[in-house]
């Protein structure tokens, strides 16, 4: 009966243990939306894009390189191309629909860093950060989806690994301190 | 395995002293005594063998110790070592307060916890009673019979000797 | 047992009593219809507390800004109601552990009551901190646990931080050594109550006690082991406590004489507010044969000599003021005594050395009347001991461009009203539910002083 | 150097029992607060549902694009503007800085005669563009109507009344643009019977008319203080709110900083402490009747040694001892001198003319521009009252003019108003005017407009909207054109006046458009007409009526942050407080301590002034230095209509005004005061204004400073730690202020809280003393009650290497940055506030609430490269670390080391006076290195061993 009892108060004893950690891990990842992939108002395929057809990042997320936001496309941009190709798309046709009413498109925001954080795309693309190394294989996905986790320690992986303190290459070097990104 | 006690009752301890006295000259093993507090030389007198809970206490202050101290230079100088105020990463003294009360916490906590586990002390448990008012102002020794050398009788006349006011037979676990 | 009295030492229990009837006396309000005191002192206590309630509620839905606090002054009623609490929450382990350490036996008819005190002043206590913050729902990050910011720990080094690890220590310790002391009492409780739902819920707390004697000495020990850590403990908390100030650069709070001085302080309020409760409750109750006039001069020679330690101690602040030749420091105490708060520091100096001299004449010590006046007195006192040190130390410190005033709001007043509600609403309720005499020590000194001779 | 400093004034009473622990106030931002606490309840309970059920998922945020691809507007990279600044008389040029469209930062233009210096009101223009109680659009009688049919109506009356043959009047402030002019021209000969009247509620309509009559032009003086070595200004804040305060404030401050081989003495006689006067080396306070018999007794002194014979003036010794003592220097410093003068009466402004003529200081310091004013300004509209009362006038358009609120008798002209037909306002903002009008063409704010200027330096600015208009608003001028039946823009206008007035005088310019285009590029054209010393008429020198009358007098003044008036509405400026008295969001009855006693007035205390009839009530504010027997108000308050910020704040000190010989009489005017009995407590950011005996502000006289460049400092102390160092960073940020340049003036203040977000909590929240702003302008005063010397110092984060805060952060929300700078990261922050209570300079700011930002418009003016602060969170000076970072990155992408010129902070960029250096301390040829190492340098509480980076220059006086 004592052994019963044992057994019982064991099984209890690594329940709670297994719970605590399950609640500890389950809060570490409270608001983090990694994987996140929503759908789009329009079927928009980075895959067709960037993948097959080899269009580059920046002819459409032009802000990378000179300012904070990558940017999503002005709507006219896609008739750059969608003028010739394609035109008979009902995808296509919501571009146009779009750009006639002058009705802007409501994406919607897979990549949400919080407000106190701030993030300069251009400062990232100058140091020669590849945007696969944070938007991970986005020539293969048919459907964009947020692929890292966007925390504060998966910046910090990186940014150590660059190297916090000079002596180090201007160009590259990430910086540690908070006001890096906070203020 | 069931064991047999002769469990007797007295209404003062000095009649349990003599009782238990009496028990231990006639090489009568005690499986316990019952008392509603504690009575002083009590346990000298049944020949318990000094507690080793000091010792848990002093292994587990010196674990919350290290670990404080272990936690607090870990986290401040090697694994994010931040400049705070100028002061150096590893502000030694400054972790003194933090480890001397993970030491007293660790210490206390853990000492309670094996002083319950070594006491078979849990909530909820059934208690363990062999007369009623142990708790409230009854004196009880509980004889071991089996290994006794002497007739039950004799036990029997010890008890009432010392003033028993009752005495039977109770069975317990092994 | 015999009715000699010993010439040498009063007896601790009064009266000719037997264990049964120890027990009988002093479980009875457990089960018997409380009187029309105890509810009339409930509703008033669980009011006050619905009313700090409402305060905390308003106040972290608002904004800090709903209490008088500003630029200047950062900290004034919240943290010195925080170091009041605490101060009175010493006394109870104090007297429990020191003094079972120094084999004191007449803490035992006032340890219970003193360890719960402790347990809900530090209850009291801690309700400051959290509710400073000006982000409260984030105050769990003050405590070192993996997180995803790369992982982010605390600054060990603040004294806030210390304070975080010294106040939840010391809570989780006294609480547990409280435990520990009522588990016995809880077992007599079991076998003694009648109704089903006390019955079951004194059989799950007890567990399982049945007064073995193994069980008894490996608890003595316990209790000593406990008292053992609980001693340097006290004394760290209160230390801890003072540096919030002590470690500060703002001049009135640099101060290393911070340490004695507030556990000192510490052990005077908390004696006074444990004699403010048992002058009541042996009357209320009607317990004064077990906690007998004796106890209360024993205490009031304590309280004497804190009281004496506390002047000390401003005295010697005042003379570093003056001896360092520090402008700053100096000023400050000029400041305290003649400056816009000086009548707050002259309350302190009043209630604290001038009232307690007159217990230097055992006619007062033996008074319960005059001594509960004067432990009033002292609490008081010690509020505004902590008042004097936080406030006037910041409302003019380096640059007079930022001198400022502070007023408490109705808020501030509301939430130190509601957390005596909290601290009366938990004792009453302590009263009734538990034993509030530690029956087994109670019964261990029955006959002390009486000449029975026993051990 | 060990002084005596002294208290407050209040301070220095017996406490009154009981006063110090008074009921607790709350009243959290009144008026709206009970939806706002429900909601913000309401909110705090749901929102810990979501917590406590632990599945919250960020709520999904759509990204909306731009439809077109604008080429000028890459998101999160600012474009910058050139314009120019309509504040006041002044015009200086402006930058502004937008974002993604948004103007959200106004800065100087260095480029420009204000060298990149911007005061106060000229940071907060950008708030005011987001007001949204400006007009919406037009309207008639008070009803929206369409820009079409309001031109109809308007141009159907103005036809009206001309066959009716009354007359049509422009009631224009008066204006320095060429095209403006031209409109103004335009209208008037488009449209019959037009009176052009030029009025302004504090006019300069006395200077005015006498440089007209002494030097031929009737137009504002301008001068060069910068090569002067000695200034005595009477009654006049040339730094603080008179003609050009940042052009005065830049040559001043060069001319006082110890760089050159002289130092401009600088000497103030004047009744009220004025932010001028506060700064002087020598400041005589006297009242203005003494003032006028002063300036009456330093006219003929100075005309005596110059030959000529005036009649004698009939003055007391102590006032002829000033005399004498003043003239002497004046006569010494000939030709290097100059005399500024702010009294309203023409007597008065043409012998200060004359005085500085016989100095011949005119050509040398004092300037006389080109530039002149249409319409010509009068102070006094009873001849138009008179006009609309008899019904002669058929319309009356207002442009820019507000005389029901700020002229004297605005209650009859509102009367009279109304027996004109046609009443147009013109003015953008909501007015008192236009609500008694018949048509609102609500103008444009500037920065949505086009304008010109001619400046007092003989360029021309232009001024280029930097956003669409926000509301249906259309430019003033561009509403007059097409009551003109002109078919243009205003823009083709303004390029039609300077393709013949202006580029006609350049030369070496191939096309027009080049031109244009460099001159909108850098806001001013390339060509100038300079000022020069004008012609001297002469004249004989009559003396200012003074009456020897020395009972209470009243004195109206400008505030350096609502001016008169226009600017109330605008938030950031109610909150600044006042250079020298520090209150903030109102105005007070000023009273001089020694005059105060007389009256057994305390601060506080609810005072009635009564001039004739007419009376208003006003709380009494005690002033060290004022003069005896007066009674100084400002303007500029008891708005009636502006919008919330504005609406009944103070009162309106226009209705005891009376004229004299036409001029408005501003200082002097005879008084009676009551104590009504009431009190009201004034929200003031310093309560407490004597050092204490405290080595704050250090300082030395100029001989001893020539003696000795480290007079009045001590020398650094050693310092020693008990650590190692830790690592050191690429950079080591520095600031450095010279207290010596700096003359207090808040410019500072509110381009930090321009910069940086930094809330507006109002008056009750000021009161309790929770004022947000990151920088303060600390001000002391020393000596004699009645003849203070006054010291100012800027507070902000000093960043120390051994910060207190730092080490008291327990979640470590405050660290240093490897390059020095003390780090406030406010989402890690759960506002325990200890680190305020340590820090010794008491910078940090705690939000207390959620300060409103509601407001739509209002929250565009907001910088999206710093975080909005919630409740609950520290914050301080970052040293504007978003600058700091945009300076890097520049560098990084233009692969180059950063240079320290690369980063302006906020306050340094706009500061009149150059008082604020920042830079590289690891650089040794850095301007901040060499500022350190100067023997006048010192920090602030050194003996705490603190080590801040930021650092102070000590004050020098010139004590003569």
């Amino acid at each position: 009966m004592i052994f019963n009892r044992s057994i019982l108060f064991g099984a209890l004893g690594i329940g709670a243990v297994l719970l605590v950690f399950g609640a500890a891990k389950e809060a570490r990842q409270m608001g983090n939306t990694q994987g996140y992939e929503p759908d789009q108002p329009i079927n928009f395929s980075h895959k067709v894009h960037a993948g097959e057809n080899k269009i580059s990042c920046r002819y459409c997320h032009y802000g990378a390189e000179r300012g904070r936001h990558a940017g999503i496309p002005p709507t006219q941009l896609c008739l750059n191309c969608h003028s010739e190709i394609k035109k008979d798309s009902p995808e296509i046709a919501k571009i146009k629909e779009a750009l006639d009413n002058k009705d802007p498109i409501e994406w919607i925001r897979i990549h949400q860093l919080p407000d106190f954080s701030y993030f300069n795309h251009s400062q990232h693309v100058t140091a020669g950060v590849s945007c696969q190394q944070c938007h991970g294989p986005v020539e293969s996905m048919t459907r964009m989806r947020q692929h890292a986790p966007l925390t504060m320690g998966w910046c910090l992986e990186c940014h150590r690994a660059q190297g916090l303190a000079p002596p180090h290459d201007q160009r590259t070097m990430a910086g540690g301190d908070c006001n890096k990104c906070h203020y | 395995m069931l064991k047999t006690l002769m469990v007797a009752e007295f209404t003062d301890e000095q009649q349990l002293f003599g009782a238990v006295k009496g028990a231990r000259q006639k090489e009568i093993s005690i499986y316990d005594a019952y008392t509603p507090f504690a009575v002083h030389g009590l346990d000298e007198a049944m020949g318990i063998k000094r507690s080793r809970l000091p010792i848990v206490c002093f292994l587990a202050c010196a674990l919350g110790c290290l670990l404080a101290m272990w936690l607090q230079i870990w986290t401040s100088s090697i694994d994010w070592p931040i400049n705070v105020g100028g002061k150096p990463f590893n502000s030694f003294p400054a972790f003194i307060p933090v480890a001397f009360e993970i030491t007293v916490l660790l210490g206390g906590l853990i000492t309670v916890g094996v002083f319950f586990a070594r006491s078979r002390l849990y909530w909820g448990k059934k208690p363990e009673l062999f007369v009623e008012g142990t708790t409230n102002d009854r004196f009880v020794i509980a004889l071991e019979v089996a290994d006794a050398r002497i007739p039950r009788d004799a036990m029997i006349q010890l008890l009432k000797d010392c003033g028993a006011i009752s005495i039977g037979y109770s069975e317990v676990e092994k | 047992m015999s009715g000699a009295t010993s010439k040498f030492r009063k007896p601790l229990v009064e009266g000719e009593k037997n264990y049964s009837q120890v027990t009988h006396e002093i479980l009875a309000p457990l089960e018997g219809k409380p009187t029309r005191g105890w509810y009339g002192a409930f509703v008033i206590a669980f009011i006050a507390f619905a009313i700090g309630f409402a305060m905390v509620w308003y106040q972290i839905a608002t904004g800090i800004g709903v209490w008088g606090l500003n630029k200047t002054v950062g900290w004034a009623w919240d943290i010195t109601n925080f170091v009041f609490w605490v101060g009175i929450g010493h006394a109870g382990t104090l007297i429990s552990a020191i003094l079972l350490l120094f084999r004191q036996k007449w803490r035992t008819s006032i340890n219970r009551a003193a360890e719960a005190m402790t347990i809900f002043a530090v209850i009291c206590a801690a309700l400051f901190p959290l509710i400073h913050m000006g982000r409260p729902w984030l105050a769990y990050w003050v405590f070192p646990y993996p997180n995803t910011r790369g992982t982010l720990w605390v600054n060990f080094r603040s004294p806030l931080l210390w304070d975080v690890f010294a106040i939840s220590t010391y809570f989780i310790i006294s609480l547990t050594f409280w435990y520990i002391g009522l588990i016995p009492d809880l077992a007599t409780a079991r076998d003694k109550v009648k109704t089903a739902w006390r019955c079951r819920l004194y059989g799950f707390l007890s567990m399982g006690w049945n007064g073995s004697t193994r069980c008894w000495h490996r608890y003595e020990i316990l209790c000593l082991i406990l008292a053992g850590l609980a001693t340097p403990l006290v004394v760290s908390v209160h230390s801890i406590v003072s540096m919030d100030f002590a470690t500060a650069v703002i001049p009135g709070w640099h101060t290393t004489l911070f340490p004695p001085y507030f556990v000192a302080g510490a052990v005077f309020s908390g004696f006074a507010m444990v004699l403010s409760l048992m002058i009541i409750t042996r009357k209320v109750m009607a317990m004064e044969s077990y906690i007998t006039v004796n106890h209360l001069e024993a205490m009031c020679k304590v309280l004497l000599l804190t009281g004496m330690m506390v002047g000390f101690a401003y005295m010697t602040e005042f003379f570093t003021a003056w001896y360092s030749a520090n402008p700053y420091e100096r000023f400050v105490f000029i400041n305290r005594a003649t400056g816009p708060y000086a009548w707050a520091f002259w309350t302190m100096v009043f209630c604290n050395i001038a009232v307690p001299q007159v217990l230097w004449f055992k006619a007062v010590r033996t008074n319960p009347t005059l001594i509960f006046i004067i432990s009033i007195f002292v609490n008081i006192g010690m509020w505004f001991e902590r008042f004097v040190i936080i406030t006037t130390s910041l409302h003019r410190d380096f640059l007079p461009s930022s001198w400022a005033m502070y007023s408490p709001t109705w808020v501030e007043k509301g939430t130190f009203l509601g957390t005596f509600g909290l601290f009366f609403t938990c004792f009453l309720l302590f009263i009734r539910l538990l034993p509030m005499i530690s029956l087994g020590e109670i019964k261990s000194v029955l006959h002390f002083g009486k000449g029975a001779g026993h051990a | 150097m060990e002084r005596e400093y002294w208290q407050s004034v209040d301070q220095k009473k017996p406490a009154s029992g009981g006063a110090e622990f008074p009921e607790g106030h709350f009243d959290l931002l009144s008026g709206s607060k009970t939806r706002r606490d429900f909601l913000s309840i309401l909110g705090f309970s749901v929102a810990t549902v979501p917590l406590l059920t632990a599945c919250n998922r960020i709520p999904v945020q759509k990204a909306v694009t731009y439809l077109k691809k604008y080429p000028e507007i890459v998101p999160g990279i600012a474009n910058w503007y050139a314009t120019t600044c309509s504040g006041c008389t002044a015009k200086c040029g402006m930058l502004i800085k937008t974002r993604e469209g948004r103007p959200i930062k106004a800065e100087g233009n260095p480029d420009c005669p204000s060298l990149g210096g911007l005061c106060a009101v000229g940071q907060a223009s950008v708030l005011s563009l987001y007001d949204s109680s400006r007009h919406s659009g037009p309207q008639v009688n008070g009803k929206p109507a369409s820009w079409e049919e309001v031109d109809r109506s308007i141009l159907e009356s103005l036809r009206s009344s001309n066959a009716g043959g009354k007359k049509v009047v422009v009631l224009a402030k008066p204006t320095f643009s060429p095209s403006t002019k031209r409109v103004l021209q335009l209208f008037q000969s488009k449209n019959g019977n037009v009176e052009l009247i030029g009025f302004e509620p504090f006019s300069r309509s006395s200077a005015l008319a006498a440089l007209g009559k002494t030097h031929g032009r009737a137009t504002l003086p301008s001068y060069r203080l910068d090569s002067a070595e000695l200034v005595v200004g009477i009654e006049v804040d040339f730094l603080g709110s008179w003609i050009d305060p940042v052009g005065l404030s830049k040559q001043y401050s060069k001319a006082r900083s110890l760089n050159g081989t002289h130092f401009l003495r600088h000497v103030q006689l004047e009744s009220r402490m004025s932010l001028t006067g506060s700064n002087a080396d020598e400041r005589i306070p006297l009242s203005p009747q003494a003032l006028r018999r002063v300036l009456s007794g330093i006219a003929q002194n100075i005309a005596s040694r110059a030959g000529k014979t005036v009649q004698p003036v009939q003055i007391s010794a102590s006032e002829s001892g000033i005399v004498n003592r003043i003239s002497n220097e004046l006569w010494e410093k000939r030709g290097k001198s100059a005399l500024l003068c702010d009294l309203n009466q023409l007597d008065a402004q043409v012998i200060v003319n004359q005085i500085n003529q016989l100095l011949g200081n005119f050509g040398k310091t004092v300037l006389v521009p080109k530039r002149t004013p249409l319409p010509a300004v009068r102070d006094s509209l009873d001849e138009l009252i008179l006009e609309m009362e008899q019904g002669k006038v058929g319309a009356l358009l207002f442009l820019d003019t507000n005389p029901v609120y700020n002229y004297r008798a605005g209650e009859r002209f509102r009367t009279a108003m109304a027996k004109v037909p046609l009443r147009v306002s013109l003015s953008g903002e909501r007015t008192e005017t236009a609500v008694h009008c018949t048509h609102v063409c609500p103008g444009n704010h500037f920065l949505e407009s086009w304008n010109d200027f001619e400046l007092a330096s003989g360029s021309y600015a232009i001024a280029q909207p930097t956003i669409q208009p926000l509301r249906a608003t259309r430019t003033a001028q561009e509403s007059l054109l097409v009551w003109s039946g002109v078919n243009s823009s205003y823009y083709q206008f303004i390029q039609d006046t300077w393709r013949a007035q202006i580029y006609s005088k350049s030369k070496g310019l191939s096309a027009f458009r080049e031109f244009w285009d460099k001159s909108l590029h850098d806001g001013l054209s390339p060509v100038a007409s300079t000022p020069d010393s004008g012609s001297y008429v002469g004249g004989a020198i009559t003396l200012p009526k003074a009456s020897n009358d020395d009972g209470l007098q009243l004195l109206v003044y400008e505030k350096i942050s609502l001016r008169d008036g226009s600017f109330a509405n605008n938030p950031w400026l109610q909150e600044m407080p006042d250079p020298v008295t520090k209150v903030t969001w109102d105005n007070y009855a000023q009273i001089g301590v020694a005059t105060a006693k007389k009256l057994e007035l305390e601060e506080g205390m609810v005072v009635e002034i009564q001039s004739g009839d007419t009376k208003i009530s006003l709380p009494v504010q005690v002033q060290p230095g004022g003069a005896e027997n007066l009674v100084a108000v400002a303007v500029g308050y008891g708005r009636e209509v502006c919008g919330p910020a504005g609406d009944g704040v103070g009162a309106n000190v226009f209705p005891l005004l009376s004229l004299s010989e036409g001029y408005l009489v501003r200082e002097g005017l005879p008084v009676t005061l009551r104590a009504t009995g009431q009190r009201y407590s004034l929200a003031s950011t310093q309560t407490h204004h004597s050092m204490e005996g405290r080595d704050i502000v250090r300082e030395t006289s100029l001989a001893a400073y020539r003696k000795d460049p480290g007079a009045g400092n001590k020398k650094r102390m050693p310092q020693e730690s008990m650590w190692n160092g830790l690592p050191k960073g690429e950079h080591a940020w520095g600031v450095a202020v010279d207290l010596n340049r700096c003359t207090g003036c808040s410019g500072c203040l509110v381009s930090c809280q321009a910069e940086n977000n930094v809330p507006v909590v109002g008056r009750e929240e000021v009161k309790n003393r929770r004022e947000m702003h990151w920088i303060r302008l600390d001000r002391y005063y020393s000596g004699a009650e009645d003849t203070p010397e006054v010291v100012h110092q800027p507070i902000f984060c000093a960043h120390c290497d051994h910060a207190p805060c730092e080490t008291v952060c327990p979640v470590l929300a405050t660290v240093q940055s490897s390059d020095g700078l003390n780090q406030q990261v406010y989402n890690r922050c759960v506002g325990t506030r200890y680190c305020a209570n340590n820090c010794p300079y008491k910078v940090r700011r705690f939000n207390w609430f959620n300060y409103p930002h509601e407001d739509p418009m209002e929250r565009m003016v907001l910088n999206p490269d710093v975080v909005v602060r919630t409740r609950g969170v520290m914050e301080k000076c970052s040293l504007c670390i978003q600058r700091i970072q945009e300076g890097k990155l520049r560098a990084k992408k233009e692969k180059r080391p950063l240079k320290d010129s690369d980063i302006k902070l906020a306050c340094q960029q706009s500061c009149p006076s150059d008082a604020i250096v920042f830079g590289d301390l690891n650089d040794p040829e850095s301007p901040i290195s060499k500022a350190v190492k100067s023997p006048r340098n010192y920090v602030l509480l050194e003996e705490l061993n603190v080590r801040p980076r930021v650092s102070f220059m000590t004050k020098v006086r010139d004590k003569g």
